[in-house]
């Protein structure tokens, strides 16, 4: 009938009218500033450098895997120089440009020593850009308590290295295979 | 007086008469070319006399940079093509890799490459149909009621791969990390109440008056035009051609699944309307089957860190939501691929167009466009 | 002095005063011919103007935001509530936009007609509300051509729409103005015949009588079956005339950008923009006074009933929006030209008949006739037999 | 209605008039042709006959000056463009025009006897009985006379539809 299919469009937005003020699951929106919808742990924002608590050392061993596993090509990092002159297992600088970065996670996957870890901040727009675009070694750095916070299951597979002894490589968890890439985060 | 009055004019010549085309270019910044897309249509009052599609603002050389990286620095890149359908994407280039390679994911990363391609084709055709109507103008109201669903399943993306829609999930050999805890109850959850959803909708769009109005026998596109173009996807079968890559090729674990293919009449727009509801509801079905067949074990094969395929070329395509979306890889050996090149379902459904639109209104233009359903990222590239 | 005229009751004190305080205080300076009757009428016709000018604009502002709201729940969402509790202070957020915006001419546009046809829109649909009976006695102007005026002044709003789309120079507004101005003459027809149909009945043009006629509460003519018929095509009629979906071809964003209205900006555009919400205003009132019994009803004082069934009128017009695809341009005119009119015309034809009949078989005899022509004319214009397609599977 | 009402709106009439015919952009002189209506209309307000200014404003403006604008439409005039002023057989237009203001002025002023008095205005309802009674002979034969023309105009559209349709690919 010529008429019936418009009523039956009509009964169905009228249905939601009505229901959308008791049925919860069909207000579905979330009122941004105030309510926050919980982040999944895999979230990816931008990498960050994992310090240990106690010892506040980076992991970075400023070995340039992530630089070169990442397609925008937006990690610069360079080697710092020991007190005898020998080059250190320390990063001496370390930028992240974010205009470049897209937030993919290759690096995170490329860092064997396990010093990068997704972020879960994104609300980084500002009235006035003070600080460039990029983040230098203090603004990247973050306690490994932060990442078993935002990101436990990716925290207990980067367990923190014990100290340099000779079964330090064992207590990491068996890797599944030999020389194949380690699933990370 | 008036050259165009001559005073001996007949009064019936119809020279006089007819008017000129008036010539209106739709885009490329328009509410409804679905991204930076123009249509120069050349129109005798409402009909449309001739329509040139022109497109190429989106062009970002993803080719070229593709010949650049090293074959998992791609990866990323792919979510860019079709950025609705990320994860389809990220598949479809590892299984070209893989084939390139000669390398066989995992049982389990095979069913879990099954299920977020399917989810992928739910979002997808949420989206279309929402635009669809939108562009016939039904204020936001289908659209909103699709997005609400498509939330559910972009947050399960985003627990699964950290993303929403740039997933960068798949890896040459498999996934690139296992499903979390408890995402196999939410996918199912979602998979319950979808029908309902879905049911709703029909009941708000299949039967109405105006819709059927404005798409019956709009835009109708004969099978072998759509065959001799190229075409794929639910564009073709809605004309009535049966041709599904899942079900033609049989690639990766889709054989052991029973689900069946929807395919239209009359190939109109009402047509390709219907087969993408109709394809939601089987893609329900594979899901279901999908989640309770998932089987234990790792999601990764053995893959060298530093791929190097061996040398040669291969061509791997799997049934995107839009139709064939293929990649070319030529190899020399190298970490880089020689030759990268992506066959994009957009771009060739795209080119019967101007058949397609000749004679109707510009109404009706804007719809077969959205009909067509294409993303200008993958159709420039 | 009952709930009912205590507006009158305002009025007259305002006009009474008016007589004992004004006069002679401006006695000395006021000209010979100013009597005092002459000036409490002056003063009852300000009172009656100001208030209208003052109440509706009030309403119609709300109206925007009642409709951001209800169809914001159509669709599972909230609708404004950032601005002021409730969102209730968006539509003066709007209004200074408004205010606020640049005014964009465009070049080799027609300056004198573009700046015209705003001003051309809103003055008729400002001046129509002067027509309408908001309650016992309080209408402005009872004028006994009531409903006549109330349509000729609704019909130039249709110039003004073709002067916008021609003097903006551009190929959408100029498409826009040309649909715009195809749609409203052709429904205007089947609003006025829907129109004649109560005015027939009644015997007066005047509101004001056609109010009268409805007594009690089925008395509505909105329950007769001429009525009920006459009632669908005016409503059909009403949201084509005032440009809303499912016939907001016009400014069909989908495909030209904004109709008739591209080029305006700043406060022209807030004109059209009120003019569309004020026109659709009036013609709900038209209706409630047509169909619904104006401010006939038990209980509650008139000029609330009034109000209440205008609000599910415009709740209907909401619930259009919030569902209905556009039609395209032909369908449009096939939609009034093959079917609202000869509908209309038959149901005057037994609006007649049934006018001599007895009320009850009267009553049958309409309703059997008019649901025979519906499903009549409905069958030329089921081009499109109704499709249960469903695809075939096949694997 | 009081003199100077009479000739403020007698003076906008004729200035507009004036204006429809002298101006160079058609669509301006249409809508100067439009502001004439209004004024005739409220002309019939002050002479205290409603229905004739509702009607004039409702046929008039509502539909004869878009029946203009759409004429202007199909004819290929330019209509942006300003026209040529005047035409080359203007002073017989002239001519013609003041002999037919002479014989007016002749009759306006010839007849001495005092206007008759306002006759009681019919209202609305007896002006339609008398349409219909008395006068329903004029009626049927405008109503006869108006579908002939419609059917003329719509079977001049269908010819043209089916030439160009035979013209066009």
């Amino acid at each position: 009938m010529y008429g019936l299919g418009l009523l039956k469009g009509m009964y169905v937005v009228l249905r939601n009218f009505v229901e959308s003020y008791y049925k919860p699951e069909r207000l579905v929106t979330v009122q941004y500033p105030e309510e926050r919808r919980p982040l999944p742990p895999r979230f990816r924002g931008f990498p960050f450098l994992i310090y240990d608590d106690d010892s506040g050392a980076l992991r970075c061993v400023a070995c340039q895997l992530c630089a070169k596993a990442c397609p925008a090509t937006c990690i610069e990092l360079t080697m710092a120089k020991g007190e005898d002159g020998k080059p250190a297992k320390r990063p001496e600088t370390y930028t992240l440009d974010l205009g470049l970065c897209m937030q993919c996670g290759l690096c995170v996957e490329a860092c064997p020593f396990a010093a990068l870890a997704m972020d879960h901040d994104f609300e980084r727009a500002v009235i006035d850009q003070p600080e460039p675009l990029r983040l230098g070694i203090d603004q990247l750095r973050r306690p490994f308590s932060y990442l078993e916070q935002i990101n436990p299951e990716a925290a207990n597979a980067l367990a923190p290295k014990p100290a340099k002894t000779a079964a330090g490589a064992e207590e990491r968890p068996a890797k599944s295979s030999h020389g194949g890439r380690e699933v990370t985060t | 007086m008036d050259e165009h009055m001559s005073a001996n004019a007949p009064a019936h010549d119809p020279e006089l008469l007819d008017t000129d085309l008036l010539e209106l270019s739709i885009g490329p910044q328009h509410p409804s070319t679905h991204g930076v897309f123009r249509m120069v249509a050349k129109l005798d009052g409402e009909n449309i006399a001739a329509l040139e599609p022109v497109f190429g603002y989106l062009h970002r050389c993803h080719e070229k940079i593709g010949e650049s990286l090293t074959y998992l620095q791609n990866m990323p890149m792919t979510d860019r093509l079709d950025y609705i359908c990320g994860p389809a994407n990220n598949i479809a280039y590892a299984i070209a890799a893989e084939k390139l390679a000669g390398i066989q994911p995992p049982e389990r990363a095979e069913y879990i490459r099954v299920i977020m391609t399917e989810l992928t084709r739910l979002v997808n055709h949420l989206l279309l149909v929402g635009f669809l109507t939108n562009d016939l103008g039904a204020f936001f109201t289908p659209v909103l009621y699709a997005f609400r669903e498509r939330e559910k399943i972009l947050d399960i993306f985003e627990a699964i791969t950290g993303g929403r829609m740039c997933t960068n999930y798949a890896r040459i050999g498999g996934v690139a990390r296992d499903f979390p805890e408890g995402i196999t109850a939410e996918i199912r959850t979602l998979i319950d109440a979808f029908p309902r959803f879905l049911d709703e909708f029909e009941l708000l769009l299949s039967e109405n008056e105006i819709l059927q109005n404005r798409c019956v026998g709009t835009g109708v596109l004969a099978a072998a035009a759509a065959v001799n173009a190229g075409i794929s996807g639910p564009v073709l079968r809605a004309s009535g051609v049966n041709y599904d890559i899942r079900k033609a090729d049989g690639y990766s674990i889709y054989p052991r699944f029973d689900f069946r293919v929807p395919v239209g009449q009359t190939g109109d727009t009402y047509d390709r309307y219907l087969v993408r509801i109709c394809e939601m509801r089987e893609s329900l079905k594979i899901l279901r089957q999908a989640l309770a067949g998932l089987p234990d074990g790792p999601v990764q094969a053995k893959v060298p860190k530093l791929f190097k395929p061996p040398r040669g070329d291969a061509y791997g395509r799997i049934e995107g939501p839009k139709g064939e979306l293929g990649f070319y890889l030529v190899s020399d050996g190298s970490t880089k691929p020689f030759r990268y090149k992506v066959r994009p379902p957009s771009l060739i459904n795209l080119t019967l167009l101007e058949e397609m639109c000749v004679g109707h209104k510009i109404a009706d233009a804007v719809i077969i466009l959205g009909s067509i359903d294409i993303v200008l990222g993958e159709v420039d590239r | 002095m009952s709930m009912d005229n205590v507006w009158i009751a305002i009025k007259q004190a305002a006009v009474g005063a008016a007589r004992d305080v004004l006069y002679p205080l401006l006695d000395p300076v006021l000209p010979a011919w100013i009597t005092p009757e002459r000036l409490m009428m002056f003063a009852s016709a300000v009172i009656s103007v100001v208030s209208i000018l003052v109440i509706v604009p009030l309403v119609m502002m709300y109206l925007t935001w009642a409709e951001r709201k209800v169809v914001g729940r159509m669709q599972n969402r909230f609708g404004p509530n950032r601005v002021g509790w409730f969102g209730l202070l968006q539509p003066i957020a709007d209004a200074v936009k408004m205010l606020t915006k640049e005014d964009i001419v465009p070049a080799r546009g027609d300056r004198f007609v573009h700046l015209m046809a705003p001003v051309l829109i809103l003055v008729p649909t400002l001046l129509v509300y002067a027509v309408i009976p908001f309650g016992e006695g309080m209408i402005a102007a009872d004028l006994d051509i009531g409903v006549l005026y109330f349509l000729a002044l609704s019909s130039v709003t249709t110039l003004a729409v073709f002067m916008a789309g021609w003097a903006s120079r551009n190929k959408y507004s100029f498409l826009g103005g040309m649909r715009a101005v195809a749609q409203m003459v052709s429904y205007e027809i089947p609003l006025v015949i829907a129109a004649v149909v109560v005015v027939m009945r009644v015997g007066s043009l005047s509101t004001v009588a056609i109010v009268e006629a409805q007594a009690g509460l089925f008395g509505w003519f909105v329950f007769q079956p001429w009525g009920l018929f006459a009632f669908l095509i005016f409503l059909a009629a009403m949201t084509a005339e005032a440009n809303r979906s499912p016939f907001d071809l016009p400014e069909g964003e989908s495909e030209l950008v904004a109709g008739f209205h591209t080029e305006y900006s700043g406060m022209k555009f807030g004109m059209f923009y009120l003019a569309e919400y004020f026109s659709a205003l009036a013609q709900c009132f038209l209706a409630a006074t047509l169909f619904f019994g104006g401010w006939k009803g038990p209980l509650l004082p008139g000029w609330i009933w009034i109000f209440l069934k205008t609000f599910v009128l415009v709740f209907v017009l909401f619930l259009f929006r919030g569902t209905f695809p556009r039609v395209r341009v032909d369908q449009l005119m096939g939609f009034t030209w093959k079917f609202l009119l000869p509908l209309a015309l038959t149901t005057v034809f037994v609006a007649g008949l049934t006018y001599y009949l007895p009320p009850v078989p009267g009553w049958i005899v309409g309703a059997v006739l008019l649901t025979g022509t519906f499903f009549v004319l409905m069958l030329p214009n089921r081009r499109v037999t109704l499709v249960r397609r469903a695809c075939r599977l096949e694997n | 209605m009081n003199q100077w009402l009479f000739v403020l709106l007698a003076l906008v009439i004729v200035s507009a008039a004036v204006l429809a015919v002298t101006l160079r952009n058609l669509i301006h002189s249409v809508l100067s042709l439009i502001v004439v209506f209004l004024g005739t209309a409220a002309v019939y307000v002050g002479l205290e006959a409603p229905f004739i200014a509702a009607v004039q404003v409702l046929i008039y403006v509502g539909a004869i000056a878009i029946l203009l604008l759409f004429a202007l439409m199909l004819v290929r005039a330019k209509m942006g463009q300003p026209t040529p002023h005047v035409t080359g057989s203007w002073w017989l237009g002239f001519i013609l025009a003041s002999a037919l203001f002479v014989i007016l002025a002749a009759a306006a002023f010839g007849i001495d006897r005092p206007a008759p008095p306002a006759a009681d205005v019919p209202d609305v309802a007896a002006l339609g009985t008398d349409l219909l009674r008395q006068w329903v002979m004029p009626f049927e034969a405008a109503s006869l006379l108006l579908t002939a023309a419609m059917i003329g105009a719509i079977a001049v559209a269908i010819e043209l539809r089916r030439q160009s349709r035979r013209s066009a690919p």
